[in-house]
């Protein structure tokens, strides 16, 4: 079967979205992956259908699992083309980039069929169930368990920072199978059905007062045994290809991803229209912040394109995401800090009803959460020295001993 | 605090601290914040500690401490910081200090008393809403009339302005500094509140549409407030300083805790070598942090002509320092550390108000540039 | 490198390679700087290896690869950082691609052909001793006269301007962009070698005292240089970045060997988490430094028009980070590591050279940020 | 005996300074300590001499020990008296700040008397022979060996970074004396004779071209029994003190330095004409440039004054000088940086006989001694992060283990 080429397909990607989707208003704000609410995600399966229905709905996932079968460079083309137009980009992350390329990984032949098609066609949005309130970046630590106990699993605990758990369908879920095993070997990953009994889920309020993360309490909720991914008591080995493809979707080098909220030319017009508004644009220093901003960001989109052909063609380890994670983590945070010192006293007081300025000063409260979002900077650090670099790994008190020996927090200093 | 504190100032200290843990700990704060303030009870009972005294002159009913109240207050406001605590400290310390020192008779006998029992609250209203702080950037006019003055402009953001009833005004009378006490009730005032990072904090932008004053509203002699506007700027430096490094000390104590406490691959965080360095350099910031702010208000309170460079030093110092020990602390939380939840953003909200307030840290070193390369020699003193 | 080379290209590196370890390997390039730079049958040897026509015409006697001639300059300033060669690359083959596309007949038969075998070196005359490298300001003035023009100014630093035979001059006729092939023996010339950072590489000053030219000598028209000399900049920009880049990947990959193979405390350097970390950041600043660097020459290759841009915010991001990461590894020797006897200063010095000549990071950010703000609109493109 | 107070001496101290000792001419260059020759050495003992005959050498040191038994604050009133005056400085590092307070502390009584009075009048110029060619960081991991024979110890091996060893008169020397021993139990201080066959001195050629440091090499050096300083095998703990008074004196909170190398404002008035020189008074990135430097100037001073009061009131450790060394370390950097950027290319190339921004691009390329000499910044962030906040120390190999059996460097990859 001979693939259409890319500059035909984009040709044909342009008319067809011109005629279908709906155009996005001159000047209309980037889509805010914080403020998300049910009504985005109603909108956002509707989009995603319309795309399905249409042909240009998981373009780089393999025809028999519903996709299009299609190369980067289509998706790259497809990108381009559809910034003038409202996407479903909601389903991006973690649905398109992390659970699905996981699931095509290490899934059955059954639960590839029964879900990647489901989520191409807009009809299953998934979150990941992954990181714990005990546990920080230590995932392969998770306390939460499953039980066998009558030819199915019986899940208890919690898990926290998932995104949009509470209009999501599924997750995969991590938890502790074996409690005698060591660490890494007594976990199996889980698909686990949202909106069931048992599965509570709350949301939590940032530190920059929106809401879009979620804590899930689990009371002996069921799973039946076909919703194992990969094998009993080997779900760390799935988490790592997990986080693999997280790392990739945070370093923006996932084939998976269609759409992106705003250009690049756009996220430097906000902090040039903040200047300009500011009064600084004759200011050298602001010049210079603004330039750098400008730089960064631009370097980062080169070291994404360096790394992704690093990686594609061996020269870089397939952990060299690590990178473009750690350099966009803190390139973020030093964007809010330069968005944030523009901004002025308007970002630190301002006038019910001209709160423009105020996103900066919100923006850097939550500043550090680029830097621990998809695996905090300090993980990304002992990624790339161990892993890329070969440097010797961290000692670790939990190798070798059954888990359930393994010391754990102390206090409950969290305030 | 520094390290040399007598018996009195550790006293004062403990009894700030007291009342702040009893009156005020952080959940308070918190729920004040939803209420709109500080409680006026509270007030009065933090003032009758001394609070609102402690730059007011014996013979008016003050501390009697002459200049080293300044010291006193860098206690105080260190303190406020521990505990993100609200309350107009800043601004009434300040205006009762210059009431005290060139208030007229009457405003000395009838109103400082009710500003130092914590009756009535003052606000200091000095920025216009320019990217500067500096005395030399105040426009507001006070055009002279028959009977005094009248006064029109725009002061923002103003420190307690929403609660204040009494309104000290840093206005130009023919280009010179003039400053006037006027009731937020006058004909022609309008106070608009603010919203804002700081959630115990709240500041008010206070216009004046042509505000007729009478000569009496004058603190000291029209033209003559240079001296006065120079020294409350000085301290609202070095109070914000000494508030941002008790915050950041505070978190770096809390943080530490945290690390020893919290596990990650069966070790403490605080065993891992990459975050102890980083604590090594919070803390020699923090240490710094405390020793600028402490010599600032040392030197204003020994009436050192350098006061004003050191007080810009270190509110550059500590506004650039301050924010960033926060973040790394917020950074070693983890996901918690970004939550509503945990109190870390209380004291991120106030240290970058604070770095913000009374000037940024690039506006106070392009001020030290200036007496470093703009006078002639090159005269550094 | 970037990691999509061609075949060709691989073959271009590994005889460069091969080239510089075995005729200037460290030690030599340590001896050539006491003795006065590098060796003429050394360049000689390189320009057979195709050095200086990668951006000349193949009537001319070029490598014909058009514009991705570039991409070859690059590799081959990445691997000049990696042993920090000397010898003037960039000034030779900036020079002879300007004189490839817009030289004279004669001066494209009679010099291009010296040039290219190494026979003869050519200088870029750009900078003029202040602050702004930018060919805005440039100010040396090309007077007309009865037979051609005469040249009034001074050019400093000027790269290889103490080994050049022949000057290219960036100047202004009638205020217009102007350039001008004129022999270092010409009357009036004064050139002045300079001492200088950089061990293997030597800048000059060169005086024009009203030094008398032919209409002949012109590169192009009179007025009509603008967009040669703009594209000397952007290429000058950029093989300073890959440069860097290669000097800081090199350091880079030593210092971890280093940190493999000391021990301290009964455990490898390379144990130590603290260090780790800054080895995780350096590592990706350093890719971050080759991405963008090779960012920039791809886009000269290709005549897109943000290629100006691109050189900048290359030019300006590895001035930042390359000699950053030199010094990092610097502070990972310890003591070894400030000494003359270990070769990682040669390397520092090249870097901090580098960031410097063409413009530093300020320089070049002030110019980004024009093209941000001063446009109408905030066109960025 | 009643102390003359602060304001008298100052006084006395200033005629007599007035009426003794050479007055620097106006505008001379500070003390260079990158620099100094032979010449220079005997220059500084001569001045010594003087300050004794005058009664105004060693001021707090004890009287019986040739000093004058006064405070800190006199010595401080002393240093400012003195500045308009060439002083003998070479004396103050490692002499009289490093190595007097630690024979003080743990020296002999036949030590102190012979020595300390020496050093006082200007008779002996010490250094140190603590760090190796293998050892880094890593003080203890001496292979320098003592052995005991024949009713003298014989010293082998070769130290590292000791500044004006060449025209030195003593050294105190760390060398292992019990390989079986664990590695900090197997060590002596010796006191050793410079000048004497065996001992070869060469000097380091530092990474800008200045000449300051050298290495020494020893073979079958004899050394005294009554030279051991504290126990034999003990000699770590004599090692920790001398760290203790490095780190005060590295700091700046050393009562034992008389005179400086200049005034704080003549260190800042460097980069003030720098900055006019390179016609940037009006540049506002430079001039936040040189105010950074002026704030972090000033604030050093005062986190001197305050750790220093913390020490002494014991509100911070003794160890807290590391805080100082820390601060010191980076600014000194941070400072170097700014020098080479306001310097601009007359710091990368300049014409012979103009060198004077030239230094700005040697002091850039010299600029991480300010982070190593003196205890790195890594190891002041150790002991900041494990003695004063109390973590838990590092893992090491080498503990418990006979000190024969540590695993040392592998490779020559030094180039």
């Amino acid at each position: 079967m001979s693939t259409e080429s890319v500059e035909d397909f984009r040709a044909r990607a342009r008319a067809w979205l011109a005629a279908n989707m709906p155009r996005l208003a001159p000047g209309a704000p980037a889509w805010n992956a914080m403020d998300v609410s049910e009504q985005d995600a109603a909108r956002a399966r509707e989009l995603q259908r319309k795309l399905y229905d249409g042909g240009f709905a998981g373009l780089c996932f393999p025809r028999e699992y519903g996709g299009q079968g299609l190369t980067p460079a289509h998706q790259r083309a497809f990108t381009e083309e559809c910034r003038p137009y409202e996407m479903p980009l909601l389903f991006n992350t973690p649905t398109f980039t992390i659970i699905a390329p996981t699931l095509l990984d290490m899934g059955s032949e059954a639960q590839k069929r029964r879900h990647l098609p489901a989520m191409i066609r807009g009809d299953e949005l998934w979150v990941q169930f992954m990181s714990e309130p005990s546990g920080g970046s230590d995932l392969a630590g998770a306390l939460t368990s499953a039980k066998w106990d009558g030819g199915q699993w019986l899940l208890n605990g919690s898990k926290i920072w998932s995104s949009y758990a509470y209009f999501s369908d599924y997750a995969i879920c991590l938890a502790r199978t074996d409690w005698d095993a060591v660490k890494h070997q007594g976990l199996t990953m889980f698909i686990v059905k949202i909106r069931q009994p048992g599965v509570t889920v709350n949301r939590i309020r940032q530190s920059d007062g929106a809401i879009e993360f979620c804590q899930e309490f689990f009371d002996d909720v069921p799973i039946p045994p076909e919703n194992v991914i990969g094998q009993v008591n080997d779900g760390w080995t799935v988490a790592q290809r997990l986080l693999h493809h997280e790392r990739s979707s945070t370093g923006g080098s996932s084939p998976y991803a269609s759409g992106t909220a705003g250009t690049r030319k756009e996220s430097i017009d906000d902090l040039v229209e903040l200047t300009r508004r500011a009064g600084l644009a004759g200011d050298r220093t602001a010049r210079q912040q603004l330039a750098e901003a400008y730089v960064l960001q631009t370097v980062q989109v080169q070291l994404v394109d360096r790394v992704v052909k690093g990686m594609e063609t061996g020269a870089l380890p397939t952990t060299a995401g690590a990178l473009l994670r750690l350099f966009g983590g803190t390139f973020a945070a030093r964007r809010a800090t330069i968005g944030f010192e523009l901004a002025g006293s308007d970002a630190v007081a301002w006038k019910a009803g001209e709160e423009r300025a105020s996103r900066y000063g919100h923006g850097y409260v939550f500043r550090q959460a680029s830097c621990l979002g998809g695996g905090s900077t300090e993980m990304q650090r002992n990624i790339i020295s161990e892993r890329i670099l070969g440097m010797p790994r961290e000692p670790a008190a939990d190798r070798g001993v059954p888990f359930k020996d393994v010391r754990r927090n102390t206090g409950t200093s969290r305030r | 605090m520094h390290f040399e504190a007598s018996e009195e100032q550790t006293l004062f200290l403990d009894s700030i601290r007291r009342f702040l843990e009893a009156e005020t700990p952080l959940g308070t704060v918190r729920r004040l914040a939803e209420t709109g303030g500080f409680d006026r009870g509270w007030w009065r009972r933090a003032a009758a500690l001394g609070w609102t005294s402690l730059l007011v002159a014996e013979e008016d009913g003050g501390a009697g401490l002459g200049d080293e109240g300044a010291i006193y207050l860098g206690i105080l406001a260190e303190e406020m910081g521990r505990l993100v605590s609200p309350g107009p400290v800043l601004p009434s310390a300040i205006v009762a200090a210059t009431l005290s020192r060139s208030g007229s008779r009457e405003q000395r006998d009838e109103v400082l008393p009710e500003l130092i029992s914590g009756e009535r609250v003052a606000a200091w209203c000095l920025a216009e809403g320019g990217r500067s702080w500096s005395p030399e950037a105040i426009a507001l006019e006070a055009e002279p009339t028959s009977h005094g003055f009248r006064l029109s402009g725009v002061k923002t953001p103003v420190e307690a302005g929403d609660r204040a009833e009494l309104l000290l005004v840093t206005a130009r009378a023919d280009g010179a500094l003039t400053q006037f006490l006027v009731p937020a009730d006058a004909p022609g005032v309008t106070v608009e509140l603010l919203e804002g990072l700081d959630l115990a904090r709240r500041f008010a932008e206070v216009r004046f549409d042509g505000v007729d004053v009478s000569e009496s509203a004058l603190v000291g002699r029209a033209g003559g407030a240079a001296a006065d506007v120079e020294r409350q700027f000085q301290l609202a430096l070095a109070l914000a300083s000494a508030e941002s490094a008790g915050a950041a000390g505070r978190v770096l104590e809390f943080t530490l805790e945290w690390a020893f406490d919290r596990f990650s691959f069966g070790r403490p965080l605080a065993s891992y070598q990459a975050l102890k360095h980083r604590f090594a350099d919070m803390k020699t910031w923090s240490e710094a942090c405390h020793a600028t702010a402490s010599a600032a208000l040392a030197a204003i309170a020994a009436g050192d002509p350098a006061a004003g460079r050191l007080a810009r030093i270190a509110k550059s110092y500590t506004g650039d320092h301050a924010p960033e020990i926060v973040q790394d602390c917020v950074q070693m939380h983890g996901g918690i550390g970004v939550t509503w939840e945990h109190d870390i953003h209380l004291y991120l909200r106030r240290v970058a108000t604070n770095r913000t307030m009374y000037g940024e840290p690039a506006e106070h070193r392009e001020a030290i540039a200036a007496t470093l390369l703009d006078v002639a020699g090159g005269e550094a003193a």
